[in-house]
């Protein structure tokens, strides 16, 4: 009989106030093999990871069952508790009541209690089979793939060659910097652009680490974290690298808006980024009427580009500097932070004027004898007004990149909505994505400033550099084997494997499945593909979740009032 | 087979022996046998075996997964007789070269098939609960298939199949019927086995109409691979693009 | 009389469904309370048995939630998946059980919305068909 | 490389199916259902295709064993049998021949119980012979014997597809008989009604039309009840009771106080649902009553037998086509080791020791004096060793130490014995105290005929040779009988020995090998040229008119008390055999039912606090053994079950050595238990 711990977490008022977490934990300890059944307010809370350790040590506890939020963040924080308190890393289950109980049933306490209590009778069921399990670990190629020859792709390369690591980066079009080629100054303090960039640039050519390859675009990748093998199309030609990390700085792209305030059909409507284009030209702006918010904080599109308003903000002043009129139509500013707010008290000081209009009744650009006109009803005052201009400056926000969804697809990573990727956790993972040795910034992941985008290259770089620099990973033991007492050779396994790893061997005078574990990634395609339940996953045997089908039909419909 | 003890008795006869009074009519499921003897002759020898037309697709069936040895397999193709063929319901009695009887044709449709889809899905649950708890786990079904493989059944485990005793309950032939749907080549064995007179071909032939429908596949063909160790080549599929992204 | 809560069963690969759910959580989207999420690391290792064995002790439906076609961690494994699961229904059709009780479907981690959505359908679907006909049943 | 398909005879239940045995270069490698068979007709149990899965096991016997200090040490045949000889003599001499006492075996053929009996009667000069016989079907043949004249099956398996009523009462059919349950079910496909009386549901009872609980030990209370029903409502075959029974008055004034009310306080049984199986029963065209150890394992298990006796006799259901009452025999050979004089009282063919015209017949025969004073049963020779009367006892093939009742009392008594020599294919709980152990062949390894419970007499044929220097039993008894210096025992072949028993055994007459390997042919079968019967009783019964016994309800030896609340029941389950020698060693059977378990009510398990597979100890008056609970709905509240195959929680260890009076068998079927947690 296992001696198995439960420990259900408050995570303060996330799940406390919905599950009722005392009486969860009483049930629990009824449980057959439970020992011991407990509650903390934060288990992952130092003093929380504490008693859990203790309480392994007290009870002599073989199994650990953790309920709290989802194991795809906090799992490596439990299993390494119980590393510590010397119960081996496999022998711990996680039962998520938080996504996937309380926050989901807020308003039906009692229900979400109940389910609390089937859930984790599931985890323990599964939890009394589980079995000790050791890892494997894998060589890590000493080099690393970034692609992206933008801001973020350039910091991150140039962070990753001066650590020493062989990098490539890949660019799509013929020349580096994407974006930042086109912009004249960074706000709030007014540096080139152009410097900024030659820098970067300067200090990848310059080292002999850093591998550019220009025209190119990633085809095909195989492999996982430490050894992966990428195929590019570079100017055309087919190029095999072998990295051990990636890095995803695709960056964005902005939103060209056919047909929408003038945008194509009256002379004198630029985007911010043709505007910044025609300055840097060194034309005269004249009076510049900026609109923020065009085609962004609008059903379809619900999100807000960031740094629009900031531009603006910056390109207003320029404007001024230059002796023309600047009139910046917004639905809000959002100068968040001190230099930016600075900078917004700053232009309204020096005049820029600045009208309020909202989507129900959104600005309209004509063009007119002397130039461009654009009629707005301004909020504050109440009343509709006329504004003549000789450029007016559409603010469209950041979009995904056309060809993201192929990146994703290529590098198995998820992507939001709006086709910006996902990293792996907002606050726990901020760089990284779920599937290991692939990291993500800058404008990718979303729009973000200069800044922003530097600080994540620089994260990224970093993260990226970790398995590299030990040079070693450890596999997950979640792979498969073959009962070669069961196991009737019919080769199901075999046809099903999309990795290849398994073949039929005679092995004391049977044939019989033989899973190749360095190949096997842990899908357990092969285990649904068994007839006979010869072939397993550790980690997910077939025993394993028949219990805990058992124990919800259990607590469900035996034992269900 | 042969006349023997006043019985009709399945017999392996060494080249130049006497094989003495052959019987052709009596169903013995001879790929079975077959297969249970296999492994113990390893002599090399060839080896010649009276096949009917399932039992061709059988063959087909056990070549593809290299259990026997294509090379040493002589086949006696027989056709079977009117009766066998309505008691089959078969559709495709006729081997491809018929050495033994008179070939005849097959039979369109299976009568409880079609009774048993034109109920009320209640109706035919009651059916069907009602003949499975006449199931009394002898194991006929899988002892005598041509294409059960394993030695070692899933259905032995209680894993999977969790009634105690008898009757071992629905998932035991839910189960059976999954692993049979891409290779079940209707022969009609486990019905004809079954103590309890469940219409085990029936469940078969109804599973078998629902597998080609779908998939466009007959198991018996040593070509063609299931279609559920493939992968879908482009074949279409409902919500196969991520609606949001 | 309450009315019928269904018990069902969900099987969520680890990278996408199970991410999907996830994030229906951080969203805070509302569902029913009658789902119960089994991990598994991919819809392709859902064995057709553990949807055959809930069903035939009384569960009420079982959902098989996976990565989009394409989308797959493990490249082709949710073809596989896909290819099962349609055998699965057929059989149950077959001797009587309504092959709604059994669903598959594809939610991305992106999707949360998709999974209450998926979630929500189908509790009403399986609401509607009423208590799985096996559960009573005592062979 | 020689492939071989040998037919021959399933060495489990009494349902006598025939199957192949596969065998490359005597190598037994599977079962193979033969199809053209009368009775299987190419279907099987799960027994019956694992039958060859402990013929070559490890743990086969191989060489004789001798006792020396305490140890067994492996001898030749040679010194073995002249040590067994020697001691039999010795003990002979010392204490007289009723010292000795012969187990025969219901796993052995025909041949070789004709032997055993021969031996003791004939070598040793004793009817000390009995076998397992007495302790399932005992009062079969005394009850029905009694009424009709004949203890056997009166119908065939087949009869049972075409009945429109079946009526099973303490035979869990599907589980101990599954291919004669096989034939119930086609005839429930047929639409036939089927009526279950049984204190558990069984996998039959689920299917059954009507299913009544008694409570254990109540049966002839409701078999009265039923005749009375059956009177009332003027349900009575008149005619039949007219010309072919005697007795009928002494009948209705037994029954005319089994009023529905009294049945109900005895039996719980509701007098309108007991109304309801009367009427379907006597109402049916053909009707046939099946019944095993729940009927005859009792202390008053012989009235029982004669109740149903009454019952068939009443309707008229007896004496044609799928009309009959049907004992259910649980092992290969249990009714033919009845049959070729394995019993104390009766020679072959039952004819009685104490009877002189036949026990001249049999001197004349054997050329020796005979004992004219019946034998120790089964049961009393462990009584008589247990007080020191009896000193010596031979046993062939049976494993009294899991199967007889009071295991502590069987342990106790064969310590005292001066001589216990046992002859079996493995060792066993009971030749562990043997000082003698002999190396038998088991069924696939020798030819012989099994008479299966529709008294169909089938050969078994040698498929591989046995294990080591294993003798088939026939040849280890004819060495014994020679070293004994008894004359006619020199046989060399089971078809000899059937020769001889032939011209002994009326019923056996017209029957030997050469036949057998042509045609089924069930007894009785007097001359060459007849074709055997398949119907018993069909003009006059046996014995010439079929006898009412005026039985009455007798409450068992033993019933519950405040100190042991439950009333126990033991029995089989489908994939475990007898005492497990066997099935315990074929690995599939094993695994379906690999430990032994106490089945008892949700409501009992709950008041208990006792959970699904929780440990719990049951003890009786006689002991406690310590098992897993199996909490369900399919046996009354008060009862409780266990399956008496597993030696780590034996039954027996439990169970009353209470004896029928008649027939000696012991009440397995109810004593007083008690059921902890723990």
């Amino acid at each position: 009989m296992p001696r198995i711990g439960v420990f259900i977490c408050h995570c303060g008022h996330n799940i406390a106030s919905t599950v009722s977490v005392e009486e969860v934990a009483k049930f629990a300890a009824t449980l057959p093999g439970v020992v011991i059944a407990d509650h903390n307010l934060y288990s992952c809370s130092e003093e929380g990871l504490n008693s859990i350790r203790k309480s392994i040590e007290q009870n002599k506890l073989d199994r650990v069952v953790v309920a709290a939020c989802t194991p795809r963040t906090h799992e490596p924080l439990f299993r390494s508790v119980c590393e510590q308190a010397g119960v081996n890393k496999y022998l711990f289950e996680f039962v998520n009541i938080r996504e996937h109980c309380s926050w989901i049933h807020a308003k039906e306490p009692s229900s979400a209690t109940e389910k609390a209590k089937r859930l984790v009778a599931m985890g323990v069921s599964k939890a009394a089979l589980l079995e000790p399990q050791t890892e494997g670990e894998s060589n890590v190629i000493p080099a690393a793939l970034v692609i992206g020859g933008g801001l973020a792709g350039l910091r991150a390369t140039a962070s990753l060659a001066a650590q020493g690591i062989e990098t490539h980066l890949i660019e799509k079009e013929p020349r580096l910097g994407g974006l930042l080629n086109d912009i004249t100054t960074l706000a709030p303090y007014s540096e080139s652009a152009d410097t900024l960039l030659q820098e970067l640039v300067d200090e990848v050519r310059g080292s002999k680490r850093a591998h550019i390859h220009l025209n190119s675009k990633l085809r095909g990748l195989t492999g996982f974290v430490g050894n992966f093998k990428a195929t590019l199309d570079e100017a055309g030609k087919k190029k095999e690298i072998e990295i051990g990390a990636i890095i995803v700085a695709t960056g964005a792209n902005e939103l060209q808006p056919e047909g929408e305030y003038g945008y194509g059909s009256v002379p004198g409507v630029v985007t911010q980024l043709e505007f910044e284009r025609t300055l840097k030209r060194g034309e005269k702006p004249g009076d510049t009427v900026f609109i923020q918010c065009v085609g962004s904080r609008q059903p379809g599109r619900e999100y807000c580009s960031r740094i629009c308003c900031n531009t603006s903000l910056k390109n207003a002043l320029k404007v001024l500097e230059a002796g023309g009129t600047a009139t910046i139509i917004h639905r809000d500013i959002m100068s968040y932070g001190t230099v930016w707010e600075e900078m917004y008290r700053k232009a309204s000081e020096k005049g820029v004027r600045f009208i309020r209009y909202t989507l129900n009744d959104i600005p309209h650009v004509r063009s007119h004898a002397s130039g461009t006109a654009v009629d707005v009803f301004d909020e504050t005052l109440g009343e509709r007004i006329h504004l003549d201009a000789n450029r007016v400056v559409l603010a469209t926000p950041l979009i995904s990149q056309k060809d993201s969804a192929e990146v994703g697809k290529l590098l198995k990573v998820p992507r939001d909505k709006h086709g910006f990727f996902l990293e792996a956790h907002v606050k726990l993972r901020p760089v990284e994505f779920a599937t290991d040795g692939v990291f993500i910034c800058g404008t990718a992941r979303w729009p973000s400033s200069v800044r922003e985008t530097l600080s994540q290259a620089l994260g990224a770089a970093a993260k990226a550099a970790i398995p590299i620099k030990r040079g070693k990973v450890v596999i997950e033991s979640i792979t498969a084997w073959a009962d070669p007492d069961k196991c009737a050779a019919c080769g199901n396994c075999v046809a099903s494997c999309p990795y290849e790893a398994i073949e039929i061997l005679e092995q004391d005078g049977k044939r019989v499945a033989k899973v190749n574990e360095t190949q096997c990634k842990g899908c357990g395609t092969c285990v649904a593909a068994c007839p006979n339940d010869a072939m397993q996953q550790r980690g997910f045997t077939t025993r394993q979740l028949s219990a805990m089908i058992d124990s919800l039909v259990k607590h469900a419909l035996e034992e269900s009032p | 087979m042969r006349e023997e003890h006043g019985n009709v008795a399945p017999v392996m006869i060494a080249k130049g022996e006497d094989p003495g009074d052959v019987r052709t009519d009596v169903p013995y499921q001879l790929m079975t046998i077959l297969s249970n003897l296999y492994p113990w002759m390893s002599d090399g020898k060839k080896i010649a075996v009276l096949t009917r037309r399932c039992d061709e697709k059988a063959l087909a069936e056990i070549f593809k997964r290299g259990y026997f040895d294509r090379a040493r397999i002589v086949q006696i193709g027989l056709a079977c007789s009117k009766e066998q063929i309505a008691a089959c319901r078969c559709s495709d009695p006729v081997p491809s070269t018929v050495d033994i009887g008179e070939p005849h044709a097959g039979v369109g449709s299976d009568a409880l098939s079609e009774k048993l889809m034109n109920m009320s899905s209640e109706e035919r649950l009651r059916f069907w609960i009602y003949q499975f708890r006449k199931c009394n786990k002898c194991f006929a079904c899988t002892a005598n298939c041509p294409v059960c493989f394993c030695d070692e059944c899933v259905l032995e485990e209680r894993t999977f199949v969790p009634e105690r005793g008898v009757p071992p309950g629905m998932s035991f032939h839910l189960i059976r019927a999954y692993h049979l749907a891409d290779k079940c080549i209707e022969c009609g064995e486990c019905e004809r086995s079954c103590p309890a007179g469940i219409p085990l071909l029936t469940f078969r032939k109804l599973v078998a109409k629902d597998f080609r429908d779908m998939y466009k596949f007959s198991p018996g063909d040593d070509k063609n691979v299931s279609p559920l160790l493939t992968t879908l080549e482009g074949e279409a599929l409902e919500g196969d693009e991520c609606n949001e992204c | 009389m309450t009315e019928f809560k269904p018990t069902i069963l969900a099987f969520c690969c680890n990278w996408c469904s199970y991410a999907g759910a996830d994030l229906a959580g951080v969203s805070r989207l509302q569902m029913p309370t009658n789902v119960h999420v089994v991990r598994v690391m991919c819809s392709a290792s859902v064995k057709p048995e553990y949807v055959m064995k809930a069903i035939s002790q009384g569960i009420d439906g079982v959902l098989v939630l996976g990565c989009h076609i394409g989308d797959c961690h493990y490249m082709t494994g949710n073809h596989r998946t896909a290819k099962r699961i349609p055998v699965v229904q057929k059989i149950l059709k077959d001797v009587g059980i309504d092959e709604k009780r059994v669903r598959l479907d594809w939610v991305s981690a992106a999707e949360g919305e998709k999974f209450q959505k998926v979630i929500t359908e189908f509790v009403d679907e399986v609401a509607k068909l009423g208590p799985n006909p096996l559960r009573e049943v005592a062979f | 490389m020689n492939v071989e398909h040998v037919l021959t005879t399933c060495p489990y239940c009494g349902t006598g199916c025939n199957f192949f045995l596969q065998v490359v270069d005597d190598r037994l490698i599977g079962v193979v259902p033969c199809k053209t068979d009368e009775i299987s007709r190419g279907q099987l149990c799960i027994k019956g295709y694992n039958a060859h899965a402990f013929v070559q096991h490890p743990d086969r016997l191989k060489t004789p064993l001798v006792r020396e200090h305490g140890e067994l040490k492996q001898t030749s045949w040679e010194a073995a049998l002249d040590l067994l000889a020697g001691e039999i003599k010795r003990i002979k001499e010392k204490y007289g021949p009723d010292s000795i006492a012969f187990l025969a075996s219901a796993k052995c053929t025909n041949e070789e119980n004709y032997l055993f009996q021969k031996l003791a009667r004939a070598a040793v000069q004793t009817n000390n012979v009995d076998h397992c016989a007495r302790l399932c079907h005992a009062s079969t043949v005394t009850g029905l014997l009694y009424s009709f004249g004949s203890g056997a099956m009166t119908n065939t398996i087949p009869e049972f597809e075409n009945a429109d009523c079946i009526f099973v009462t303490g035979s869990n059919t599907l589980e101990a008989h599954p291919i004669i349950g096989a034939r119930m079910l086609k005839a429930l496909d047929r639409g036939a009604k089927i009526i279950v009386i049984d204190p558990r549901d069984t996998p039959l009872s689920r299917l059954a039309h009507i299913k009544l609980s008694q409570r254990p030990g109540s049966d002839i209370a409701w078999i009265n009840g039923m005749i009375k029903v059956i009177i009332d409502e003027g349900l009575v075959d008149q005619d039949f009771v007219k010309t072919r029974t005697t007795d009928f008055d002494k009948l209705k004034d037994v029954v005319k106080d089994a009023t529905p009310e009294k049945v109900e306080s005895i039996t719980g049984i509701k007098p309108a649902e007991l109304a309801e199986v009367a009427r379907v029963y006597a109402k049916a065209d053909r009707a046939m009553i099946a019944y095993a150890m729940g009927v005859t394992q009792h202390s008053n298990g012989t009235n029982i037998v004669e109740a149903l006796a009454n019952l068939a006799m009443v309707t008229g259901h007896i004496g044609s086509e799928s009309n009959g009452l049907n004992p259910l025999r649980g092992q290969c050979n249990v009714q033919g080791s009845c049959d070729s004089g394995g019993l104390p009282n009766l020679f072959p063919g039952y004819q009685r020791v104490d009877d002189e015209k036949a026990r001249a017949k049999f001197e004349q025969a054997w050329d020796v004096k005979l004992p004219a004073k019946p034998g120790l049963t089964l049961t009393c020779a462990i009584k008589e060793a247990a007080v020191g009367k009896l000193k010596a006892m031979v046993i062939f093939g049976e494993n009294i130490m899991m199967s007889d009742p009071d295991l502590g009392h069987v342990e106790d008594a064969i310590k005292e014995l001066e001589l216990l020599a046992v002859i079996d294919i493995f060792p066993t709980e009971t030749s562990k105290f043997a000082h003698i152990v002999l190396p038998a062949a088991c069924y696939a390894e020798k030819d012989g005929t099994f008479t299966n419970t529709d008294r169909a007499v089938r050969l078994i044929r040698k498929a591989v040779n046995p294990p080591g220097d294993a003798w088939p039993d026939w040849k280890i008894a004819c060495e014994l009988g020679k070293r004994l210096g008894a004359k006619g025992f020199d046989f060399s072949s089971p078809a000899e020995v059937m020769a001889e028993m032939a011209t002994v055994t009326p019923i056996y007459g017209g029957i030997d090998h050469d036949r057998l390997d042509r045609e089924v042919l069930r007894w009785p079968c007097p001359s060459k040229d007849h074709k055997g019967t398949r119907i018993l009783h069909t003009q006059k019964f046996t014995k010439g008119l079929g006898t009412f016994a005026p039985v009455d309800h007798a409450p068992p030896a033993e019933t519950p008390s405040d100190e042991y609340p439950f009333i126990l029941t033991t029995g089989r389950n489908l994939f475990q055999y007898h005492t497990g020698t066997m099935t315990r060693r074929s690995s599939k059977l094993e695994r379906e039912a690999p430990e032994p378990y106490v089945e008892m009510n949700k409501g009992d398990a709950k008041r208990l606090g006792i959970s699904e597979g929780d440990r719990v100890s049951v003890s009786s008056r006689r002991g406690t053994i310590n098992l897993k609970a199996r909490v369900t709905e399919r046996i009354i509240p008060g009862s409780i079950f266990i399956p008496f195959h597993y030696a780590e929680a034996a039954a027996n260890r439990l169970t009353n050595a209470a004896l029928d009076p008649e027939s000696k068998i012991p009440e397995f079927k109810v004593c007083a238990a008690d059921v902890q947690k723990g």
